[in-house]
């Protein structure tokens, strides 16, 4: 007899999502799939309002990477106005799009996924959050934290405030840099340094208690897509589009992002209100690809910091023979390197004489029907696609958020994992959770939500075909 | 002297339609007095069955009115209508008499059978149904107006029958014209 | 015209009309229309003309007869026997009469002959409608004829303004629009009011649902109220008087041309205009129409509407009687209060006072309609109970049914329930039993009608014709409107009758005009008199009076049910 | 002018004949919040705001005189529960989002909320569809932020003397439009002054290309235009 299991909430991620996991005669796992249950139709209800609000709009889509929509409106914004913002102004918008980096992956990192790379997958679930973490090592959650902090701070520093700052407007920036930021950040940035370098030899010195889990969590071929720069480094705010094969092979290069709709192609599944997107030269579901730190770090050809290189050089050494490194386990490294790029580059604006200017903003008016906006935001590329009227009122809206574009992937990955640790007949609590850290690998954000802490009830339904629940199991 | 645009725009426009001159001489009947506002509208929307935008910017400039304030008056009462009326019209009393004698159901009919709700038009513009509270005939409720004829004592089926005859008669009138 | 010309001309009409065999009044009145009374009418005339009568008899269209559930109404009129009143007729019916009246052999329509002693007729006491059904309603000689114009006649030579004011105050007279100011006070004040220039209004709008006296008054005695009016006008000073009529409800036009007609006949016989009756003073009535917005009602917006703008009412004090139109001192009275001076000034104030109960003095017309066997426009005594008016001129309720209740005062009222059937009809008692007099609309409702449903349906009337000047009458009466849905729907919880209950009383304490300030009314009699049924609603999700559909479930079960029927329903897919 | 005197919430205070009761109880010191009066153009009396208790009676302070003997209570538990009400009648009404509002932060009706404790609404939002004007070459009209006071209208009319703005339809439907109902941009009568925008309380009106919290308005122009103007204050 088949039978359903549902994971429902899946724990320790940004939203409200569940896993089902159907298994058939055999006991054997059939499929899997990670399902988004909240909708939140921020494409529909902003039509008819005004591009210049948009910003603080879609900030609000989520409380985690508000920062992210900030700079992908308010570069649709530039684009609708045609207009090239200062340059001060793009460096403070960098500047702070590093910082959310920064806030961020430490989040994920350090809050969300430690207690399972520190404690053990296993381990006993009432201590396994950051605050059981806390208590066996209060020295890295500490410092986790205030990493955290750092990048929380920067934030308030330049918008005013950590969450939702209204301060990326199309055109440019609201407020300049305050030059007593600008050393208050500076006198920060060694601590910062340290903390990101200690996580990233705790993680790279566990590697080998989790063999196994980087061959299951997500291990297998697909392509690639992120920013780089013109020349090919790292990118974050701006740049071109490449897309990369699992053996590396560089699919599409160079491709102005606001060509998107050439490559990418949007499905829409019944059981999901996440959408599907997909490379569209190989169609529907054959073009899944990753985004995100892992993928950005596969699709560069260097970083363009001197520390963040070095690290990158060792990274690609987990791929094998210069492919591209396939394991969704290696986002957790992915991301600490990009806090040490993001840390780096945070530095070295901080050294730049004219990033205190006050001159941070064009102005324009309606001048292009059409605004796309892209950029990085710490969990892949963000799309915002705005279409105007000639007062600049909005006629259709259109977002592609990270985790979307993970989604093939992570399906795929909740299904390798329940492949290689569910049976049919053990319904372990640990098993759970390695198919929720399959997906926390990810770290995605399904929209804004708090993140709890402590103990989130978790609800497991064991169903037969005719929709009876057999066994259910309930904790919290 | 050289007219600006400006001014060409606060000129009454120039028409050939004798209907304005009704309302023309209606204007001047009340000597230009901006307080007979309303009875002008009531006389215009007579003479041109509702009240457009040349219209309404005529009648203010006659009446030395600023347009919003036509406009303002015009909208605030529910006699006067921005949209051209519709071939037929059925006006169903919703006053309480009508209510507690059950005028709803013939709306609801109404609705079902034309799909038209009060203050809507048919697709084919060819029916309208308003509701009207209270035409001043309690006595006979539910009341019907439909194309200006009176009816009392009505009930959903006869009200459809009527509507139905009504559309059916114009269909032969129009078959036998040509 | 002056005064011995006056009573000339009544003479030469009274000759006139006692030379005929007989006349016809047939009902022109808008009710008996709506039954075919038109068809009626021409049927009189061709019979008339078919029996060769056309010199002896008159064949005229009247006012309102009352019995309006029971038309086409026609009345006869044979020298000085009482009239004889027909129901139900037919252009069949009606050749059969005229055959009857001219042949005393003709066919006997006894069937359809009203019963001189009637109770709906027998128990009212016609003073206002005095005249109603029983002249032509465009000929001024037939209104002269019936002593008209002599009160004007009287005023003008015998008494001074002042004294005109007393005689109205000493008569007790309320104004008949609803909240019952004592109109001899107005009167003074608006006399005393320093300026040369003053106006008198009549409001008749009248945009209450369900009610139509003054409009009826005036199509079937509008001399009566010129009349009234000029003298209004001689005792406070004024030289203008304006006639609010509503405009734009069917049958309108033609009823405004009448009127125009009848004031322009006044005119040219000296009745009106410049030097009244070869006197000094000059009165002029002109026309201002209303487009269909109820809160014109409300005196400082009536005054707005008359002067072309968006009626919107300005808050008092001033009142009208200070600052009016155009800035000048200004008396508003209703139709029927205008159409009780003349009765008043002719038979004295004390005659009047006699009238009534100790505060509500006079008669008072009703618009009674719904679930009673008489439906139509009735005049009462002030103190006379719901249940003489209901039972006895009413003819009980039909079908069957059981009485429930009595909604009185339109939107700004309330329903009163079986149990105070036997308190009198005045402005105080009514009141304690939160409702109104108001202008005069009588809704009887009987066991088929769910009290919920009818604050539901005042609420929507209330949400539609708030002018949208002040917040809580604005946005409150939609918020009322909505509780009220809920409750209607199914989807309400006591919470909801809270938030509903505490709303009604904000509006009503907070609003700008009295539309805003009453509008809560019938939601509060409703729910003093029937809270059982709104409990009904919520606790059982029941109607008990199978009105409501009640298809909806309240939103905080909604809550807790749709997680389960979400996963449920997911569930049987995925494995399906 | 003859002095008067009156009880405000207890204490004799005295005033001027012909002051509205507003001006006299303000000038006491006790803060009475409003939405649609302003010092410059004529009383409305709408927003219901400034309700106080005269002798028992609750009356607009705003449109009410203030007569010799009256006994006027401002803060009774009953008129601040009414206050907070009709708050949540605005808030409910149309879609008042502060968190991406133009005004956040600098919105009159925002901090006459905050003071008067309104922190939540009980009622149904009625959620209507609302369009937003933006065809003006300086400013936006966005009918969702719109609280119909009206101010908009008023000084359009009595300061700048256009009577551009107008309000359309009745009740829950008002509007305010421009002449016939068209886009503003078009208006044939609209000076393109932008008093209208300054005296708009909350963020209906504001500049083009405004965003989040951005907006501020100037509110001491109408004493300075008003006192130049009619008292002839200006001496150049």
């Amino acid at each position: 007899m088949s039978k359903t299991i549902t994971i429902d909430p899946v724990t320790r991620i940004e939203g409200h999502a569940k896993i089902t996991i159907q298994l058939n005669e055999q006991g054997l796992v059939d499929d899997a799939r990670f399902h988004v249950t909240e909708f939140r139709g921020f494409e529909k209800f902003c039509e008819g309002r005004s591009f210049w609000e948009m910003p603080g709009i879609t900030a609000r889509v989520c409380g985690i990477c508000p920062v992210s929509h900030l700079m992908a409106s308010s570069k649709a914004g530039d684009a609708i106005l045609s207009t090239r913002p200062p340059d001060t102004a793009v460096r403070l918008r960098r500047i702070m799009n590093w910082a959310q980096y920064v806030q961020s992956h430490a989040l994920s990192f350090f809050h969300l996924s430690a207690p399972d790379l520190l404690l053990g997958m296993e381990s006993d679930p009432g201590q396994r959050h950051v605050v059981g973490l806390l208590q066996q090592y209060p020295d890295i959650a500490r410092r986790g934290i205030r990493l955290r902090q750092f990048g929380q701070d920067i934030i308030r520093m330049l918008g005013g405030k950590s969450v939702h700052p209204a301060w990326t407007v199309p055109g440019g920036v609201r407020e300049a840099l305050h030059p007593e930021s600008r050393d208050e950040i500076r006198q920060r940035l060694p601590e910062a340094f340290d903390t990101a370098l200690l996580a990233l030899s705790l993680l790279k010195d566990s590697f080998e208690k989790f063999e196994r889990e980087t061959k299951t969590y997500g291990d297998f071929p697909s392509l690639f897509m992120g920013l780089v720069t013109p020349e090919g480094g790292l990118e974050h705010y701006d740049g071109l589009l490449r897309v990369v094969d699992s053996e590396g092979k560089v699919l599409v290069d160079g491709i102005d992002p606001a060509r998107y709709q050439e490559i990418i192609g949007e499905a829409v599944e019944p059981w999901s209100y996440l959408k599907f997107p997909y490379y569209k030269p190989y169609g529907y579901p054959d073009g899944m690809y990753r985004v995100g730190p892992l993928a950005r770090l596969n699709v560069c050809d260097f970083a363009g910091t001197p520390r963040a290189d070095r690290e990158l050089r060792q990274f690609r050494r987990l791929g094998s023979l210069g492919k591209p490194v396939s394991s969704s386990f290696h986002y957790h490294y992915a991301r600490l390197i990009e806090i040490l790029f993001a840390l780096e580059k945070i530095e070295e604006f901080m050294e730049d004489p004219d990033i205190t200017r006050t001159h941070i903003r064009s102005w324009a008016g309606v001048n292009q029907p059409i605004g796309i906006g892209v950029s990085e935001a710490p969990r892949g590329t963000l799309f915002h696609h705005y279409k105007v009227d000639q007062q600049g009122i909005l006629q259709t809206v259109n977002l592609i958020i990270a985790t979307g574009q993970n989604n093939l992937a992570m399906n795929h990955t909740v299904k390798q994992i329940a492949q290689a640790y569910v049976d049919g007949n053990h319904l372990s609590e640990g098993m759970l959770n390695r198919i929720e850290h399959g997906i926390r690998t990810y770290d995605p954000c399904l929209s804004c939500s708090t993140h709890a802490v402590g103990q989130m009830p978790l609800h497991v339904q064991l169903v037969d075909a005719a929709g009876q629940v057999v066994a259910e199991q309930v904790r919290g | 002297m050289l007219v600006t645009k400006q001014q060409s725009d606060y000129a009454p426009p120039a028409t050939e339609d004798p209907r304005m001159d009704e309302v023309a001489r209606a204007v001047k009947r009340f000597g230009y007095q901006q307080d007979a506002l309303i009875e002008v509208l009531h006389i215009a929307q007579r003479a041109f069955g509702y009240l457009d935008e040349t219209l309404l910017t005529y009648i203010a400039r006659q009446m030395k009115l600023p347009l919003g304030w036509v406009y303002g008056v015009a909208s605030f009462y529910h006699f006067f209508s921005f949209e051209p009326p519709a071939e037929h019209n059925c006006v169903v009393c919703t006053g309480t008499a009508c209510y507690v004698e059950g005028a709803q159901k013939i709306l609801d009919l109404l609705e079902k059978e034309f799909g038209v709700k009060p203050g809507q038009v048919s697709a084919d513009g060819r029916l309208s149904v308003t509701d009207f509270r209270c035409p001043g005939s309690c006595g006979q409720a539910p009341i019907l107006v439909i194309d200006g004829e009176l009816l009392g004592r009505e009930t959903p089926e006869s009200t459809i029958a009527r509507i139905k005859q009504l559309l059916a008669n114009d269909k032969q009138a129009k078959e036998v014209a040509p | 015209m002056n005064r011995s010309e006056l009573f000339n001309m009544a003479q030469v009409e009274q000759e006139r009309q006692a030379k005929l065999r007989f006349r016809i009044l047939s009902c022109a009145s808008t009710p008996c229309l709506s039954a075919g009374s038109q068809d009626v009418f021409n049927a009189l005339q061709t019979a008339v003309t078919e029996h060769g009568l056309n010199a002896e008899v008159d064949v005229v269209a009247s006012g309102c007869n009352g019995l309006c559930s029971h038309g086409p109404v026609v009345r006869i009129q044979t020298g000085d026997a009482p009239d004889d009143i027909y129901e139900f007729v037919t252009p069949e019916i009606a050749r059969q009469i005229v055959a009857r009246y001219a042949d005393e052999n003709g066919a006997d329509v006894s069937e359809h002959l009203i019963p001189a002693d009637a109770p709906f007729f027998a128990k009212q006491q016609r003073i206002v409608l005095g005249n109603s059904g029983r002249i032509d309603q465009e000929d001024i000689e037939g209104y002269i004829a019936r002593g008209g114009y002599t009160a004007l006649a009287h005023v003008l030579r015998e008494m001074a303004p002042e004294q005109v004011c007393d005689a109205i105050n000493q008569s007790g007279l309320r104004g008949r629009g609803g909240a019952g100011y004592p109109t001899g006070l107005k009167w003074q004040l608006v006399r005393k009011a320093p300026s040369n220039k003053k106006y008198v209004v009549v409001n008749c709008d009248e945009g209450d649902p369900g009610a139509y006296m003054d409009r009826t008054i005036l199509e079937s005695d509008p001399h009566r109220l010129l009349e009234g009016m000029a003298i209004a006008g001689y005792a406070v000073g004024a030289d203008q008087g304006y006639i609010f009529v509503r405009g734009g409800y069917p049958g309108a036009e033609k009823r405004l041309n009448q009127l125009e007609r009848v004031i322009r006949m006044a005119e040219k016989h000296g009745l009106l205009g410049g030097r009244v009756m070869d006197s000094n003073f000059s009165f002029r009535i002109d026309i201002r129409l209303g487009a269909g917005a109820f809160v014109c009602g409300e005196e400082t917006a009536l005054m707005l509407s008359i002067m072309g703008k968006r009626a919107q009412p300005v808050p008092r004090p001033p009142y009208p009687a200070q600052r009016g139109l155009w800035g000048a001192p200004t008396l508003l009275n209703n139709v029927e209060t205008f159409a009780n001076i003349v009765p008043i000034i002719l038979n004295g104030a004390d005659w009047y006072a006699n009238i009534g109960t100790e505060k509500s003095k006079g008669t008072k017309v009703f618009a009674l309609a719904g679930k009673v066997v008489n439906g139509g426009l009735i005049e009462v005594p002030m103190g006379m109970t719901l249940r003489e008016i209901i039972y006895d001129i009413g003819g009980g309720i039909r079908d069957g049914h059981e009485f429930k209740a009595a909604q009185t005062g339109g939107p700004s009222g309330g329903c009163i329930p079986a149990q105070h059937l036997d308190s009198p009809v005045d402005y105080e008692s009514m009141k304690a039993l939160g409702s109104i007099m108001g202008s005069g609309g009588l809704i009887v409702l009987d066991d088929t009608s769910c009290m919920v449903d009818v604050a539901r349906f005042f609420m929507e009337f209330c949400v539609d014709e708030s002018c949208g000047k002040c917040v809580p009458c604005r946005v409150g009466t939609m918020q009322m409107l909505r509780q009220l849905e809920k409750i209607c729907n199914g989807s309400a919880t006591m919470q909801d009758l809270e938030i509903l209950e505490e709303l009604c009383e904000m509006v009503r304490e907070t609003s700008l005009c009295g539309l805003g300030q009453s509008a809560p009314n019938p939601v509060l009699s409703t729910l003093r008199h029937f809270r059982d049924e709104y409990e009904a609603h919520i606790l059982e999700r029941r109607c008990p009076a199978g009105v409501c559909k009640m298809d909806q479930v309240p939103v905080m079960e909604l809550a807790e049910e749709l997680p389960r029927r979400m996963r449920s329903a997911s569930g049987q897919k995925e494995v399906a | 002018m003859s002095v008067i005197t009156l009880t405000l919430n207890g204490e004799m205070i005295s005033g001027l004949t012909g002051q509205t009761l507003l001006e006299v109880i303000r000038e006491h010191g006790v803060e009475l919040p409003t939405l649609c009066h302003l010092e410059g153009i004529s009383e409305r009396g709408g927003c219901r705001l400034c309700m106080v208790e005269v002798n028992g009676r609750m009356t607009a302070a705003c449109v009410t005189k203030a007569n010799e003997g009256m006994h006027v209570n401002t803060h009774t538990e009953k008129l601040q529960n009414y206050r907070r009400m009709i708050l949540e009648l605005l808030f409910a009404e149309r879609n008042h989002v502060c968190a991406v509002c133009v005004m956040n932060g600098h919105c009159e009706l925002q901090s006459v909320a905050a003071a008067q404790g309104m922190d939540s609404v009980r009622y149904d939002y009625l959620s209507p569809e609302l369009p937003m004007d933006a065809s003006h070459k300086r400013f936006v009209l966005d009918h969702n932020r719109c609280i119909l006071c009206t101010r908009c209208l008023r000084v359009c009319d009595e300061v700048e003397g256009a009577h551009t703005w107008e309000l359309k339809g009745r009740g829950i439907h008002s509007m305010v439009i421009t002449d016939l109902n068209g886009p503003w941009g078009e208006s044939p009568s609209c000076t393109s002054c932008g008093k209208c925008v300054q005296v708009c309380p909350t963020g209906a009106l504001y500049d083009q290309g405004s965003t989040v919290a951005e907006m501020e308005k100037k509110h001491d122009f109408l004493p300075w235009i008003l006192g130049g103007r009619g008292k002839k204050e200006w001496n150049w």
